[in-house]
């Protein structure tokens, strides 16, 4: 069965409103934006497709993607550092700073079409890269070859947003054989509580044709003006994902789902019971934690120095928390210095931020205080 | 178009360790784990790339499959270059016939062909035992300046310990006057630390007249270092100041470990100027409960804790239940210990799994180390690796006392 | 000696005039395009880099930069695939499409300034992609610093250029002292027969300093801007290059260029003599030369199968010459089918191009005709 | 967690081929280069590659210093993945000794941890000496339709030449009936090819008993397979159309060369969907002068060439001088042809230098291979590598056809 896979291309695109994690993505692109303690957010989806079975995967890059490449590499931690097929970057058609908030742009793999027809996969999964899930793609395949459907769309039923995260989601409604008659970016109006999770597979021969479809149109969005025109006569149906979903779209959502984590189910969902989840491989002793060390219902990833107080909160590499330093419900990331007696509570300190000693950063209300790269506190 | 390299090293990775009892059933002395993160071998191999050696050939023969599946081709220790990298020189069958290695001595010779095609100015012998940082750039720069044959690291060492090793005396300009291999009475405490730098003409030499002598165990330290000092070659001493660990026993391992949590030792591993290199997984960060409780400890990651850690050093996977209690331990590899469990002064191996309300060990007094000397007789309880230790199982120090059989603080079934 | 060149970095620009080789560079950049007959342009300059002893390069891509990525990955090939240092991709800061012909865009230096201070070394090396020479920089450098220079300019000494090409090249004038007092890009004016390489060797600080000093002028070009502008007080001088050098910045030039490797004297120097020239390593048999084939005065990479005439031309991989066909004064590019009796003279076709039985292509002047990429002839 | 994997490869990559004599003087026949651009076992390593076969076993003993250093971590085979790669595996010590591999089932037993690590429900024991394309996909969905023991793929040879092989003998259903080693009366003219596939479990058992049998010479062709026999395994011949050399001789060697120049030899190395994959060098392109003439030949990168070439395979970096002529031969890497030099049916080593003038070899009439039958006397000049040839040496069939003494065919030295 893995081989029915070796036939599938993935292509990650990247995301279209790269603002929506404010500071986080001034520097960096969505897809590199850290997430879980020592991955970023495109390692999930990448891994997925690799554990999957997939052996090669474009991935379509824009602005600020220089922290993207030096993450991803030629892709050797995925397995994906190979003579035939491997990973690719597709440059963006658009100009760098264009806001377009199309939910798949095709014009971006319209202009990397050689690179697709050159690919001698038969079919294509076309995911973005902002969705923490641990998946396997290859039941998702089986499904729309049984459907014999032209799109299958992944789709999560009873997904819980907080209000304003809702907003520019992707809805689908199916009838009882999984066929999907209505796909909408709006929630509620027709009472359809499945969220699509923006993975849509189909064949390369399909894709093709809706690119040159749409390049005679110059109508460019996937969902918008190819899957709801309902004049096009195209078999779409939903495969359901039943595990862990968070997608993240929102700095709300972003704090949130990364505190999801602290629940120990989650933890073994999403990264002990599925197929593992790769990234960028770092050198580094474990982490010390000292006598003085207060510590509780946290995530820690190597390298770290840890003498103060800390609970609830997901620390990444490289961190030091002094003597007396007391964070709760925070996201510390990678070579923090925290000093001694500082009180931090419900932020999300960038990397190489500096809290000088004594320093108190509390959010006062459920949104973090994000504190940008080489920030001082 | 060959380069001429000014050095290369020869890392001497093929020993048993057999003092290291079950820790080196499956795996050469150079890849026991240490640390919570490493093997011991990769620090001879991070020194190598930090001190810019590019070219190291690394000599096994007991148990090597693991090493080599571990070294590769060396990119973990950015060892891999155009005309270089890490090669593993395992024995091999010539025209005539088959040779094991039969000392230090012997391995490197039967490697003159790899030295020879590399070609270099100099040779570096390292040993792939040994715990320490150490910038053999230095140790180069020492050897050219002396215009040395060779030229020997040496560390200072307790005046009562150092009939353990080889013993150096030198003159006041470091050359090497007298050379005893574990002297009853020594005259010195410069002992040996298994790292020699030599011209290579001037190495490959004396191989060929050790290899010549019937009467030589081929050690460069038996054989080879008293015969160039009968021949009044040029040797000199290059003393060596900071942490250095042989880890010969059981004992000296656990201390070894243990020294990695004081940060009064002068073996800093989260010195960034000085990374050591190894394998890494990618396992998501460790777990910490709210039932947790973690004093003085290293945790790798994809650790799940929720019962108590001190003192100790948790190797990456491990799982330790609620309402269990390691102290002073070493926990390697995918451990998992279950509820209840009390472990003290052990050393519990890979993949093993410990069964409810079990106890492994105790009865420690850390007396008996620091008062210089470290004891023979085995004080720390070892659990192989790949055991299923059912429920309340009861091993260590507490049934050894009775029986007085040092070898029943092992398990190796149960 | 090597050592001292572990504190240089190296940036590589891309070419601000990528039209200039035509149909050559509409689906790669400048840096990709084929030379040498299984090179890149970009092969030599980052082979003379490694060579040299610099770890760290920093390649600054802009449009159509796909082709370059799958070329050089993670740099394995150049000894780059490193944990620390190694081969970065630096994204351009202007938009895609803007035409700018600053001679070296310190606006994209300037947009990666992170990457620059970051990086541990104290010098850097900046360069173009678009000449071809086989350079010991190691030797630039020790001039550099013996000259206590604050910029070194390394130029070539007598370099012929045909009439059209010599636009848009930079021109030194040195003194005894091989002090440099004029950059002009105004050739024969100031009667100065010495052309700058575009390669630039300073203190890190002191393009930091530039750059800093560009930012508030918005004033980028650092030949115009900077190196020219008299009330800089900036001491420039010139190492000379004594080796072969080829400038490529037209059509004419890059074919002319080309051919110039036919001469054993300039393949010995550019390929045996110096350092090693890198590049993408490919799978495949050696080429292949049949009963019928009659060959003189060609240059041809692995994987040919040839049957037919081939003279004073420049093979690259998995070319097929068929019975019967004649190739005269032609750079034919990987993948080219050339069937029977065809005739060719003076031509560039590019990869995947099929020559029809009995086709005939011969250019009736100094100018080769192009066949762009997947063309029929 | 370790997957279960179908299939894995144990290579056996550790025969001396002293019938190669000097080609196999500083390397095993595996690293023996063929073809231009190839060394023999590329061969077995790319059809691992291209059947899908992700884990490999290299079971190395002679002269392994090459194949080590060539190999690598198998990333030129593209068999580098997650959970397998390609995997160096020499003899080693254990805890009970060293053991050097005695027979091919004896190499494969003393690496059984190899195997019950990666836990396959078949092995596949391929032989790194042949010259050959195989879909083994193709053998294992047979292996596995006829529920066999063990699969071994055969090759129809010609009927004079069986009594060199292992002979099978099936029944209509392609059923192990009866099996000789180099019988001197074959009964069929099917020839096992080395190429097993074994259920795993089949293949420990009969190891087990191999070893435990003092009498056996623990090779797979001459005791583990007759055993089977004898015992009602099931046995099944998987018949493979298709080129197949084992070139285990001087002659077959330069025979299975000169195959490469015919375009009626069904071995099509340029053949895109079964690529064979070398580890590849960054030379320029190879320069062909207005003075050369190529008939019939391969040339690879970095050749310069002012001579002529006519029935021959230039390996990477030769060089060949205006007014020498090079026939029906196979020229290794980095050869040095000075001017007006003859070369004639032979093979020249890795960078050797032919002095101006001199004359290699010659007299030869391809009568004697095409009538059948391989000659044993060799007719073909082999010269070493690494030589330095003075102008105008000659070499090869004119002194041999007076002193009759084969060997002076080859020189060691001039």
């Amino acid at each position: 069965m893995k081989k029915i896979m070796r036939s599938v291309m993935g292509i990650i695109h990247h995301h279209k409103n790269e603002k929506c994690l404010e500071e986080l993505t001034r520097y960096r692109c969505m897809a590199s934006v850290p997430f879980g303690g020592r991955y970023r957010l495109v390692d999930f989806i990448l891994s997925n497709m690799v554990n999957s079975g997939i052996a090669n995967v474009g991935i379509v890059t824009s602005i600020n993607f220089r922290s993207l490449l030096s993450h991803l590499g030629n892709g050797k931690e995925w397995g994906l550092d190979k003579k035939h097929d491997g990973l690719f970057y597709l440059p963006t058609a658009a100009r760098n700073d264009v806001r377009n908030l199309r939910k798949v742009d095709l014009e971006d793999l319209y202009a990397n079409g050689d690179y697709i027809k050159e690919s001698k996969q038969e079919y294509v999964i076309i995911t973005g890269c902002n969705m923490i899930c641990n998946i396997d793609l290859k039941k998702a395949m089986t499904f729309h070859l049984e459907k014999q459907a032209d799109v299958t769309v992944i789709y999560k039923e009873n997904y819980r947003f907080d209000a304003p995260d809702i907003a520019g989601n992707v809805f689908v409604e199916t009838d009882e054989n999984r066929r999907i008659r209505t796909v909408t970016t709006r929630y509620g109006k027709r009472r359809t509580d499945k969220v699509s999770l923006g993975i849509y597979v189909m064949e390369k021969k399909v894709l093709l044709d809706i690119l040159e479809d749409c390049a005679r149109k110059k109508k460019w969005d996937l969902v918008k003006n190819v899957l709801s025109d309902k004049e096009k006569d195209i078999r779409i149906y939903g495969y359901a994902h039943d595990g862990y979903l968070a997608i993240i779209n929102s700095v709300n959502s972003y704090y949130k789902h990364h505190l999801d984590l602290l629940e120990p189910r989650t933890l073994q969902e999403l990264f002990l019971e599925g197929g593992e989840i790769y990234t960028k491989m770092k050198d580094g002793p474990s982490t010390k934690y000292y006598d003085v060390s207060d510590v509780r219902n946290i995530l820690v990833s190597n390298g770290c120095l840890i003498q103060g107080k800390v609970e609830n909160s997901i620390i990444y590499r490289n961190v030091k928390v002094a003597k007396g330093a007391s964070i709760k419900n925070s996201i510390i990331m990678p070579k923090v210095e925290i000093d001694e007696d500082a009180v931090l509570n419900g932020v999300i300190l960038d990397k190489y931020v500096y809290v000088r000693k004594g320093a108190r950063l509390v959010s006062d209300n459920q949104l973090p205080i994000i504190v940008g790269k080489r920030g001082v506190v | 178009m060959q380069n001429k390299k000014q050095c290369i090293a020869m890392l001497l990775a093929g020993g048993q360790g057999s003092r290291l009892r079950v820790l080196t059933k499956n795996l050469a002395k150079p890849a026991v784990p240490y640390g919570g993160q490493y093997r011991i071998i990769d620090f001879s191999l991070s020194n190598c790339a930090n001190s810019g050696i590019e070219t190291v050939g690394v000599l096994t023969q007991y148990k090597p499959q693991l090493l080599n599946s571990y070294i590769g081709i060396g990119t973990s220790w950015d060892l891999l270059c155009h005309n270089g990298g890490l090669n593993i020189l395992p024995p091999y069958i010539g025209e005539a016939g088959g040779n094991w290695y039969r000392g230090t001595a012997h391995a490197v010779y039967q490697n003159m062909g790899f030295i020879e095609k590399h070609n270099p100015e100099y040779v570096l012998i390292l040993s792939g035992d040994h715990i320490y940082k150490m910038d053999y750039s230095k140790l180069l720069d020492y050897h050219q300046a002396k215009k040395a044959g060779i030229t020997i690291a040496v560390v200072e060492v307790p005046p009562d310990e150092a009939s353990r090793f080889g013993i150096m005396s030198t003159n006041e300009e470091g050359r090497i006057v007298e050379f005893e291999e574990k002297p009853q009475n020594p005259k010195s405490n410069l002992a040996s630390m298994g790292v020699y730098v030599f011209n290579t003409e001037c190495l490959l030499s004396y191989l060929e007249k050790d290899v010549q002598d019937p009467a030589s165990e081929n050690d460069f330290g038996k054989n080879v270092i008293p015969r160039m000092l009968n021949e009044k070659e040029r040797m000199y001493a290059y003393a060596f100041k900071g942490y250095w660990k042989d880890v010969g026993t059981i004992e000296s391992y656990w201390k070894a470990s243990m020294d990695i949590l004081d940060d009064r030792t002068p073996l800093n591993i989260f010195d960034k100027n000085w990374g050591i290199y190894s394998l890494n997984s990618s396992l998501p960060p460790h777990y910490v409960a709210g039932s947790a409780r973690i004093k003085n400890a290293m945790i790798a990651e994809g650790c799940l804790v929720y019962g108590e850690v001190e003192n100790s050093i948790i190797f990456p996977g491990v799982v330790i239940e609620k309402g269990s209690k390691v102290r002073d331990s070493v926990v390697m590899s995918n451990v998992r210990i279950n509820g209840n469990v009390k472990i003290e002064k052990a050393i519990i191996g890979e993949n093993t799994e410990v069964g409810d309300g079990s106890i492994i060990g105790g009865e420690y007094s850390s007396e008996e180390y620091s008062a210089g000397g470290i004891a023979e007789d085995p004080k720390i309880t070892v659990v192989e690796d790949n055991l299923q230790l059912a429920p309340h199982t009861r091993i260590g120090v507490l049934i050894r006392m009775k029986r007085a059989d040092s070898k029943l603080s092992e398990v190796a079934g149960v």
